[in-house]
């Protein structure tokens, strides 16, 4: 019945780190390191926008909330098109590890979502006079982040694991196919009611620095969120495979420190 | 009730059955449209060419939220009695009698929407042309809002405060489909023509048609562990 | 360097409210996220380990299991 | 043949049981006996395929029940704790639908034998509302004498609310179901009158 993906295996393949007992401590070992990235990278971003880049023409500074909001929307929609990959993964070969990845990534994906909406709004304040336009891109990052709540409730609202496991990654599956849709069917209706005129662009001439400065601060992102999603795969294994040995094991090291 | 004709239309003529027998809770969610519908003009005042302005959208998100009421009753019963569980043991495909529920839940709740909404639209001063759209997109729209809230009926099936929860769920992908059902009356009335708003809804149903089935199937089937 | 004095970088042209607002509403929510996922584990930690004890002192270990799990 | 090997059930997060084998012959009975609580409903279910295990595989004429569902279910009967009955339909259409849901081919007049014979004559027409809770576990068992072709049985406390006649002819009729070559797999705190004693399988003494 389920391709038993949970006893480690000798095999050197990758496929060994499937196991959440192998994977435990491989997660352990990488996040520190990503966490470091993420913050070298926060830092040469920031030094970037702030003190190299030029101010803009039409904007003056507002503009460079830009560095964070560009990041933090690329990477709401990257999470969320990971966590369907990861639920499709989950579906297809049954290892309960893609479940547990899907589920640790969603709470970043909306603290990202969240990020993009708080920054887009207080950049279209002095920009277009107020906090919230139906401006498409705008109004589909409110959708996905409704999807992530969405997702997040009902795996949470499931005392199951395993149910919870397969509810979240059908309607992370069914989220994905609709992403698209939404947006496409946002952009049309707001071309629709407001004409063209009204919606954010970035900075009209992306001079070099400017650019970079939110290259660097996207890649910050990235390595946070790997850290913080290694983090909390780390304690959700923790929970879920309390029943065994290994995690006795790993207990009783834990036992004085904690 | 018709002889064994195989799940699909055992499936359909029960549910149908049902829905008679217990056509209280059909007349509710009729009730409760024309109720929403009527709450507009108090909230938004009487003024004709801005109720004739809102008319559309204001059918649509009460449609909408009707069909959201009545979600519930499309698995809970049987998930409690016991049938679900024989229905997905038995040898035929699950996505078979699925769509016969769903058809069953839209013939009973979604249907009444569309024929009671040109009658409603009148309440609005709409005008004589547009009603034709208007039932034509609710008739396309309200079997794609049947078939994605037949999904999150599975996925919440027996959860405490599910009902919340499948609001939560499916209205993020109502949206497109209110945008272009309302999105069709519009265009129809500012006189650009709907046909390319009804074709992607037509598009939409097709597509919902093929994939929700399948996604309730196996919603249900982890449901029922 | 881009701006004359730290006032000048602070005022942020004037759209300080704006841009700080921003960058601090991040920075809230990324160390605060960091904090709880910190939290999380040593709750969870301390939780199986008070199971552990709980079960291991029970007579008989599904018994005791059933009335601790909460 | 049903067939299963190293099963393992965790409900919740309540380990049950693991390393369970058992294996139902042609014309074999097994009774699945333990206290409450320690997955006897869980056992079966998972049995039928309604639910996954932890681990471990089922096969039926060896055959895994993932790979062919189909031919699977068509030679099983699941009968649970639910009745499998709509308040408003009456027993007669609750019978005749889930014959019909379950693929079978069965036409009114063996249903209502089926029914007068499990003592449901005068109920035949009324809504199943009002029926009481032994008279709707009867329209359950009714389909055990449609003389439907399933091979495999599983039962899930067919015995309770039963009066003692009825309990000897439903004994009567999976002994014959037995003895035809058909297989059924059970779970009942009361003993009943079978013609051969079913081989038992306690989950107490299957250890987690």
């Amino acid at each position: 019945m389920i391709k038993d993906m949970d006893k480690p295996e000798r095999s050197k393949s990758l496929l060994r780190f499937a196991a959440p007992q192998m994977f435990y401590p491989l997660a352990g070992r990488l996040a520190p390191w990503f966490a470091a990235a993420a913050v070298i990278f926060v830092g040469i971003g920031i030094w970037l926008g702030f003190f190299v880049a030029p101010t803009d023409a039409q904007q003056g500074e507002v503009y460079r909330v830009i560095y964070i909001h560009v990041a933090a929307a690329w990477m709401s929609m990257f999470v969320y098109l990971l966590m369907a990959f990861w639920s499709a993964v989950g579906l297809v070969m049954n290892t309960r590890l893609s479940f547990i990845m899907a589920q640790a990534l969603a709470p970043t994906g909306a603290m990202f979502c969240f990020v993009a909406l708080w920054t887009g709004a207080l950049w279209g304040k002095p920009t277009w006079g107020a906090y919230w336009v139906w401006d498409a891109r705008l109004t589909s990052q409110l959708l996905l982040l409704f999807l992530y709540l969405g997702f997040m409730a009902l795996t949470r609202a499931i005392e199951d694991p395993r149910r919870a496991d397969k509810a979240g990654a059908i309607i992370a599956l069914v989220g994905a196919i609709n992403v698209p849709i939404i947006y496409f069917s946002v952009k049309w209706w707001n071309t629709l009611h407001q004409g063209a005129s009204v919606s954010l662009n970035k900075a009209p001439s992306m001079a070099t620095t400017m650019l970079v400065g939110m290259l660097v601060m996207a890649i910050a992102a990235w390595a946070y969120t790997i850290a913080i999603t290694l983090w909390r795969v780390r304690s959700l294994i923790l929970e879920r495979e309390r029943h065994t040995e290994w995690v006795a094991a790993e207990l009783n090291a834990l036992e004085g420190k904690v | 009730m018709s002889r064994a004709l195989g799940p699909f239309a055992a499936v359909l003529d029960r549910d149908l059955l049902l829905a008679w027998r217990g056509r209280a809770d059909v007349l509710v969610t009729l009730a409760f449209f024309v109720v929403v519908v009527c709450l507009f003009p108090f909230g938004v005042g009487a003024e004709p060419n801005q109720l004739r302005a809102i008319a559309p959208g204001v059918l649509w998100v009460a449609a909408l939220l009707s069909t959201l009421l009545s979600l519930h009753r499309l698995f809970a019963q049987d998930h409690v009695d016991g049938t679900l569980e024989q229905l997905l043991l038995s040898p035929e495909p699950t996505v078979l009698w699925v769509v016969a529920k769903i058809s069953a839940h839209w013939i009973a709740t979604g249907l009444p929407l569309v024929v009671a909404a040109p009658a409603l639209a009148l309440l609005f001063d709409v005008e004589q042309s547009a009603l034709g759209v208007l039932v034509l997109s609710l008739a396309l729209g309200t079997p794609i809002l049947a078939l994605l809230g037949a999904v999150g009926a599975a996925l919440t099936l027996g959860l405490r405060g599910g009902g919340m929860l499948l609001a939560l769920l499916v209205l993020p992908l109502f949206v497109p489909v209110l945008i272009f059902g309302a999105g069709a009356v519009d265009a129809h009335l500012s006189g650009s023509g709907a046909q390319a708003h009804l074709l992607l809804l037509g598009g939409g149903l097709l597509g919902a048609l093929a994939l929700a089935p399948l996604a309730c199937a196996a919603a249900l089937r982890i449901a029922v562990e | 360097m881009q701006w004359e004095s730290w006032s000048a970088f602070w005022d942020m042209g004037g759209f300080a409210a704006f841009v700080w607002g921003s960058y601090g509403v991040t920075a809230l929510l990324v160390v605060g996220e960091l904090i709880l996922v910190m939290r999380r584990r040593r709750d969870t930690v301390r939780r199986l380990l008070r199971l552990r004890r709980a079960t291991a002192a029970g007579v008989n270990g599904r018994r005791a299991f059933e009335e601790i799990v909460e | 043949m049903l067939y299963a090997n190293d099963l393992a059930c965790v409900k919740g997060d309540r380990p049950l049981f693991r390393g369970l084998n058992l294996q139902v012959a042609p014309g074999a009975m097994l009774r699945v006996a333990g206290p409450n609580g320690y997955g006897k409903t869980s056992l079966l279910r998972i049995l039928c395929g309604l639910a996954l295990p932890e681990s471990g595989e089922i096969r039926w004429n060896d055959v895994p029940i993932n790979r062919d569902r189909e031919t699977f279910h068509r030679a099983l009967l699941y009968l649970g704790h639910a009745a499998a009955l709509n308040d408003l339909l009456t027993p007669l259409e609750n019978l005749r639908f889930s014959c019909a849901a379950g693929g079978d081919k069965v036409d009114e007049d063996i249903c209502i034998d089926a029914l007068v014979r499990i003592g449901l004559a005068e109920q035949l027409d009324l809504p199943a509302r009002v029926l009481s809770q032994g008279q709707r576990r009867r329209v359950g068992l009714a389909r055990l004498f449609l003389g439907t072709r399933r091979k495999l049985w599983v039962l899930d406390e067919p015995f309770t609310a039963l009066d003692v006649a009825a309990v000897a002819d439903l004994a009567a009729t999976l002994s014959d179901h037995c003895a035809a070559g058909g297989m059924v797999v059970l779970t009942t705190h009361q003993d009943a009158p079978f013609a051969k004693p079913p081989a038992v399988l306690n989950l107490a003494e299957v250890a987690w």
